[in-house]
């Protein structure tokens, strides 16, 4: 870096993040001067924002594969699609959580500019090209989602929370930090490109590249959840505001996605052997533990956080091939699955209501008799969520089973197939409160303005459609790989 | 005459240090926030180090960077404990148990 | 090249090995039995006076983050004002959206009121 | 033409989700106008498509709508081909359907009083059936314009979905949740069949599209396959048979019959779509389609003929000895595709198609009418408590009249050809079993007449023996329930007459159907008769005419002229009618023999290896490892923060030494 000469950036193909910090800034600005008290003008510039970044993410970013920023930014379908994603569901977590931040006093100026931060630092991992930008990425994403934890300032238990997301999610990027400076001590380069192309002839120094590897690993499995770096999951879903516990679930998930390809997947490829036994290893912790704690949970926020391991461990399988399909299968089911639980933290908003959270697996019970249509929006995704045949969350294990298969760990697919179905045991288990069982008393009544049904309602039946026709977003997952 | 080994032995212990800190500590959680900056310290030190015995800026420039993580850390982590102070009385690590299981 | 890092990884696992043993064994073979007595601060047989820790005004915590944060971003201008010969107009301009950004901080925080001291 | 089809297929669907998501919001009446005018709108243009085929203006249409998906190199798609055969059935289902939403307004209006009060089911009930019928007429319009096996095989799995819903629809009686159990069991054993011959398809013809597969059996006939151990097969014979095996279960042929007549528990407007009229035709439909394999395997056809055989005539028989109406009508419908099933069998396709659809208005009609008849008796269904309604009830009674005259071939209506013209084709036909089928079939011929006449002297004639409260309320069915049987009753009389030459004799089907020249039993026939009065004429001539007048008076005889007879009869012959009375222990053979047997490996299983391994080992054992495990994990989740640091120290730990030492 110190003899080249300066180059002026092309700033055209980093548009999306200019964009949203541009507009971050102008919500920021805007709501400090708006009186308004419900925070109108933030929320729907918020939305502008995000929709407006899917637009100028698709017609920049699409196809193209270029580098710029002296190569810390790379512009190609890969980020393009993972930042798709990463809106859209940002999207669905502001659309979904006005009323229930209102009625908790906690709407303010600062939940939308946090997210807002919270994106762009997922956008700027997704399409890191370099171990800087990448760090600087995820330390944007992690400090704004401590803080939208701690968002809710009276709330003893979101402070315990967010303190302990914030002391063992820096203790990890610390970690993923001290593996970054060992992986320039041995290849002498902060660009990833440069690193794969180093990786590619380490022999002698490989011993510290492993040791190096180790802690980038942990970093990374943090980030996902990944047993047993997952300690901090069940606290942190269950003690944030529940639009906050949709953020971390959703949008971080595929941001995780897109540093573990950023980083180990495309950047450490010629080591596959490597890395591919210690992605076994978490994905195999990963099953196992989040089948067997999520059946005995009552809380639906911990069972998703459980339940959440069972799916990281599917994702990871899918990067243990190494092979295009399986990344693409990878990210296909953290894009399908991010988009069910999106809708099912919606059902929870939906029924929450001010001074109750309903995120107890009973306040389901009798759901059909209140709302059949959200009776129905919770059966598709929790149908989709087990993996049955017709469903999306089908194509989305079944793809990755298949590139593990491929690769050789057929009891690896045996496991994670065992896995499913243990997982049906506590989806359903929903599915049943919802159509077989009585409320108890009154049972929390769908509340939400029209909006925010609607977009739920649409959330669920995408999921159904998406089942019947997988194919387009299949392809679109290849594609960004071919 | 200094070798990059030393720099790096450093390195580890401040790092070993910090993650001691973190699961030794069971009183003050401001010594969490130290025990963070150690660990960041610990990586800025390797960063250093290799950066001069390799003649390659680019470890020092992220240095920068790291070090303004660092503060920006600190402030998220220092704004997180003041609500829990507000709200529990206390920064104990050890009464941070109300969610479990 | 390798010699150079072995010990640090010795260190490391040497270390955080005893320490993970030994805390490991005091967790899992170590009676338990808290009580009252057990739990209080020991000081020289007394009852304890005071709270052992001392508490500062919150406000003196905020002071300290705003000037962290202000304090570091300095830092990034001095390189910068080193090479700003190379970088030309498109450097210069860099750095204007860049204090830009932090006057919009700076903005933020005073409008909502951390600056005043009452 | 692609967007045309897309409408037939989606308005029902549409109609369904509206009032299936939407019915508390747009009501009772809301539900049936919509579902009514969506499948109405479905018909219209079924017709239109039908017309425009028989007329030359339309070309029949191949070709895929959707990709759905490319797994392996097989293509999975969503297709239709829509030719003579296609168009056919979609007139058939979209008419037989539109008369039963009519109908059901009536005969659901007050379906409130069967349900217990606070019934949960209850709500919405009305809405819930119109939404599932309206599903059900989509389904089987894929079912029929399906150009793939994998669409065929969904939508075939969607039509058993729904009559099980249906089935099941009062699902707060034992019996029809007994009913819709064994209705999904059995018909599990013939999806499983189905299956396994979609899978021989796919594997040694390489396709799933029919056109594709026809052009490469055709190339190939005689492709073998070896199965249990070097016995070399031919495989359109496994196929065919296994395919089959899919179409026994769904067109209730013996043995796997037995789901039919329980069926009955659903509500009779369902009986008459589903169980009458159109699902249970989806086999017979499904072999005609699949001609191309079938002419390639003498031993599938017989196998198909001697079933049919058997089932046509005996399940007749059971007929005589039921005293629920709509059992009656149901053992009927068993004996009739049987009969269909018999003209698969002899290569006569088009009879047996052709039968379908003259059954399907006639039977559907004499459903409709039971089912009037059951609206005025109160929803008693048992013919010993009728008797005499003739008077209270004429138009329902000249309805069933044709309905009846029909079933049993009566010249010139329109069940005399279809019946005629498969009967003609069996004594043509050379295949092996064709004799035994031709006396089962002309047997059949007498029994038909027989329990169709004994049901309508039964109900209609004679005196009332049902109480006086049931009596004084006894008066015909409201509009929406006659006008159907009426316009059902036009088809059943004339469209025989018009239809009969070109759709039996001629080259109506045109490329649709396949039929190899040796096997072309219906040319043989047309050879000999060359108008539909030509037929007629023969009709007065030949032998089955006077099996079922014969048929006729012993009913009149029996439960006219002296109606104690029976019951006398009944004693004499106390063994032919047990059997019959039991029919044929069928359903104790599949609940203790296959079912017997199935318990007894079942106990030793359960004793053995379930209680023993599985129960206590792994299910139990595991429920309860799983639990103490999970129990465990959860403290592991002590809460306190540095516990979770510690646990990740240790993990990064465990991987370093695994990984950096492991690797050296």
């Amino acid at each position: 870096m110190t003899n080249e000469a300066f180059e002026t950036p092309n700033l055209l193909l980093a548009l999306p993040e200019i964009w949203l910090l541009a507009m971050a800034c102008v919500v920021l600005v805007v709501d400090l001067f708006s009186n308004d008290r419900d925070h109108g003008p933030a929320f729907w510039l918020t939305q502008v924002t995000l929709l407006g970044g899917i637009i100028i993410t698709v017609s920049t970013q699409w196809g193209v594969d270029a580098t710029t920023f002296s190569g810390t930014y790379v512009a190609d379908s890969l980020g393009a699609l993972l930042k798709i994603g990463i809106l859209v569901l940002a999207f669905l977590g502001f659309a979904y959580s006005r009323d229930y931040m209102r009625d908790r006093g906690i709407l303010k100026g600062e939940y939308y500019m946090l997210g807002l931060f919270a994106v762009l630092g997922m956008m700027v991992t997704v399409s890191a090209g370099n171990l800087l930008s990448l760090y600087l990425g995820v330390e944007l994403m992690s400090l704004s989602l401590y803080a939208l934890v701690a968002i809710d300032r009276d709330s003893s238990r979101a402070s315990e929370a967010a303190m302990k997301y914030f002391v063992l999610g820096a203790l990890a990027s610390g970690m993923l930090l001290y593996g970054m400076s060992m992986l320039y001590g041995v290849t002498g380069t902060l660009d990833l490109g440069e690193i794969t192309a180093a990786a590619a002839e380490l022999d002698d120094r490989r011993f510290l590249f492993l040791f190096g590897l180790v802690f980038m690993m942990v970093g990374v499995a943090f980030k996902f959840g990944a047993v047993p770096f997952h300690m901090w999951v069940p606290d942190v879903y269950h003690g944030a505001p529940t639009p906050v516990t949709l953020m971390i679930a959703t949008a971080s998930k595929v941001a995780a996605v897109g540093l573990f390809l950023r980083l180990i997947g495309e950047g450490l490829l010629p080591l596959l052997e490597s890395w591919q036994h210690m992605v076994v290893l978490l994905a195999v912790l990963s099953l196992l533990i989040g089948n067997t704690v999520a059946l005995v949970q009552t809380n639906i926020k911990r069972m998703l956080a459980y339940s959440t391991f069972n799916h990281v461990g599917f994702i990871l399988m899918g990067f243990v091939a190494g092979t295009p399909e399986g990344y693409a299968a990878s990210v296909f089911y953290a894009l399908t699955y991010a988009f069910t639980v999106a809708a099912t933290f919606g059902v929870v908003l939906l029924l929450a209501r001010k001074g109750f959270e309903a995120d107890h697996i009973t306040d389901l019970k009798g759901l059909n008799d209140r709302s059949p249509l959200f009776a129905f929006v919770v059966l598709i995704l929790m149908i989709s969520l087990t993996g049955i045949p017709g469903t999306v969350g089908f194509y989305a294990k079944w793809m990755v089973l298949k590139s593990v298969v491929e690769a050789g760990f057929v009891w690896l697919a045996v496991l994670a197939v065992i896995g499913a179905v243990v997982g049906a045991f506590y989806y359903l288990r929903l599915v049943r409160y919802c159509y077989f069982d009585k409320a108890e008393g009154e049972g929390p009544q769908p509340t939400g303005s029209g909006g925010f049904q609607a977009v739920l309602a649409a959330n669920g039946l995408l999921v159904l459609v998406a089942g019947i026709f997988p194919g387009t977003l299949v392809a679109v997952c290849l594609a960004a790989f071919l | 005459m200094i070798e990059l080994s030393d720099y790096l032995v450093l390195g580890a212990i401040l790092f070993a240090l910090g993650m001691a800190g973190i699961f030794l500590n069971r009183k003050n959680a401001i010594v969490l926030l130290m025990s963070i900056e150690l660990i960041l310290l610990a990586v800025n030190f390797n960063f250093i180090g290799f950066s001069t015995f390799m003649g390659d800026l680019a470890g020092q420039v992220f240095v920068f960077f790291i070090l303004t993580v660092a503060a920006a850390e600190s402030a998220i982590g220092l704004a997180i404990m003041v609500t829990l102070f507000r709200n529990r009385g206390t920064i104990n690590v050890g009464d941070l148990d109300s969610m479990k299981g | 090249m390798l010699e150079n890092y072995l010990p640090i990884l010795l260190f490391i696992i040497v270390g955080l090995g005893v320490g993970v043993v030994l805390l490991a064994a005091g967790f899992i073979l170590g009676p338990r039995k808290p009580s009252e007595e057990k739990l209080s601060p020991y000081e020289c047989g007394f009852e304890a006076f005071e709270d052992s820790r001392m508490r500062f005004d919150v406000r003196y915590y905020l002071v300290a983050i705003l000037f962290i944060i202000f304090d570091l971003e300095i830092a990034f201008l001095f390189p910068w004002a080193i090479v700003l010969d190379e970088i030309g107009l498109f450097g210069f301009a860099s750095m204007g959206v860049f204090l830009a950004i932090l006057l919009i901080g700076f903005l933020y925080e005073w409008k909502k009121g951390a600056l005043e001291w009452e | 033409m692609e967007n045309l089809l897309l409408i037939i297929v989606l308005a029902p669907l549409a109609g369904a989700i509206i009032a299936g998501f939407f019915g508390g919001t747009i009501g009772r009446a809301g539900a049936h106008w919509v579902t009514s005018l969506s499948v109405a709108l479905s018909c219209l243009l079924s017709f239109h498509v039908l017309l425009g085929l028989i007329s030359g203006d339309r070309q029949p249409f191949d070709g895929t709508v959707y990709n759905w998906m490319v797994a392996g190199g097989i293509q999975f798609q969503v297709g239709f081909l829509v030719d003579r055969l296609t168009a056919m059935m979609m007139v058939v289902v979209t008419f037989v359907s539109l008369m039963v939403h009519i109908y059901t307004i009536g005969y659901m209006a007050d379906e409130e009083h069967n349900w217990p009060k606070d019934s949960l089911a209850g709500v919405n009930a009305y809405q819930r059936f119109f939404s599932y019928i309206a599903l059900f007429t989509f389904a089987m319009l894929m079912l029929v314009m399906s150009n793939n096996f994998l669409q065929l095989f969904f939508a075939w799995e969607a039509v058993g979905l729904v009559s099980y819903l249906l089935i099941g629809f009062w699902m707060n009686r034992p019996t029809a949740v007994f009913a819709n159990l064994k209705a999904f069991l059995v018909n599990r054993v013939g999806d499983f069949g189905f299956l396994l011959g979609i899978g021989v398809v796919l594997l040694f013809y390489g396709s799933l599209n029919y056109s594709e597969v026809f052009a490469t059996a055709a190339a190939n006939p005689d492709l073998t396959m070896s199965i249990f151990g070097g016995a070399e097969w031919q495989v359109a014979t496994v196929a065919g048979i296994l395919l089959f095996i899919g179409a026994m279960g769904k067109s209730a042929q013996v043995p796997l019959h037995v789901w039919l007549p329980d069926s009955m528990e659903g509500p009779t407007p369902i009986s008459a779509l589903i169980h009458a009229a159109t699902m249970v035709t989806a086999g017979i439909f499904m072999v005609a389609r699949m001609s191309p394999i079938y002419e390639l395997s003498a031993v599938a056809l017989s196998f198909i003929l001697v079933i049919g055989a058997i089932t046509a005539l005996f399940m007749g028989l059971v007929g005589l000895v039921q005293n629920d109406i709509k059992r009656v009508v149901a053992y009927s419908t068993l004996s009739q595709l049987g009969y269909m099933v018999v003209a698969l069998g002899v290569s006569a396709y088009a009879a047996g198609v052709y039968h379908l659809m003259t059954h399907a208005f006639f039977k559907a009609l004499l459903f409709l009418g039971a089912g009037s008849v059951i609206i005025a008796m109160h929803h008693k269904q048992d013919m010993r408590e009728m008797g005499g309604l003739k008077k209270y009830m004429p138009v329902t009674y000249w309805t069933m009249l044709i309905g009846t005259l029909a079933l049993i071939g009566f010249p010139a209506f329109s069940g005399y050809f279809s019946k005629d013209g498969i009967i003609l084709a069996v004594a043509e036909s050379q295949r092996a079993g064709a004799t035994f089928a031709y006396l089962c079939v002309l047997a059949g011929v007498f029994v038909t007449a027989l329990y169709s006449f004994r049901l309508l002297f039964l109900v209609f004639h004679g005196e009332g023996r049902m109480d006086r409260h049931t009596r004084e309320h006894l008066h015909e069915s409201p509009l929406v329930v006659t006008i159907p049987l009426i316009l059902l009753a036009i088809p059943s009389v004339l469209i025989g007459l018009v239809t009969v030459m070109p759709m039996v004799l001629g080259d109506w089907f045109g490329d649709a159907i396949f039929v190899s020249q040796a096997n072309d039993v219906l040319a043989a026939v047309a050879a000999k008769y060359d108008s539909a009065w030509g037929l007629v004429a023969h009709g007065f001539v030949s032998l089955p005419l006077y099996l079922a007048a014969a048929g006729f008076l012993t009913a009149w005889y029996l439960y006219v002229i002296r109606p104690d007879l029976p019951d006398q009869l009944r004693q004499r012959f106390a063994l032919a009618y047990t059997i019959l009375e039991k029919k044929y222990w069928f359903d104790e053979l599949h609940l203790n023999v296959f079912a017997g047997i199935g318990r007894a490996l079942g106990r030793f299983f359960w004793k053995v290896t379930d209680v023993g391994l599985i129960d206590g080992l792994l299910v139990n054992g595991t429920a309860r490892t799983i639990g103490r495990v999970a129990a465990g994990l959860r403290r592991v989740q002590t809460g306190f923060l540095f516990h979770y640091a510690f646990v990740m120290i240790i993990g990064l730990l465990v991987m370093l030494t695994w990984f950096v030492f492991g690797a050296r």
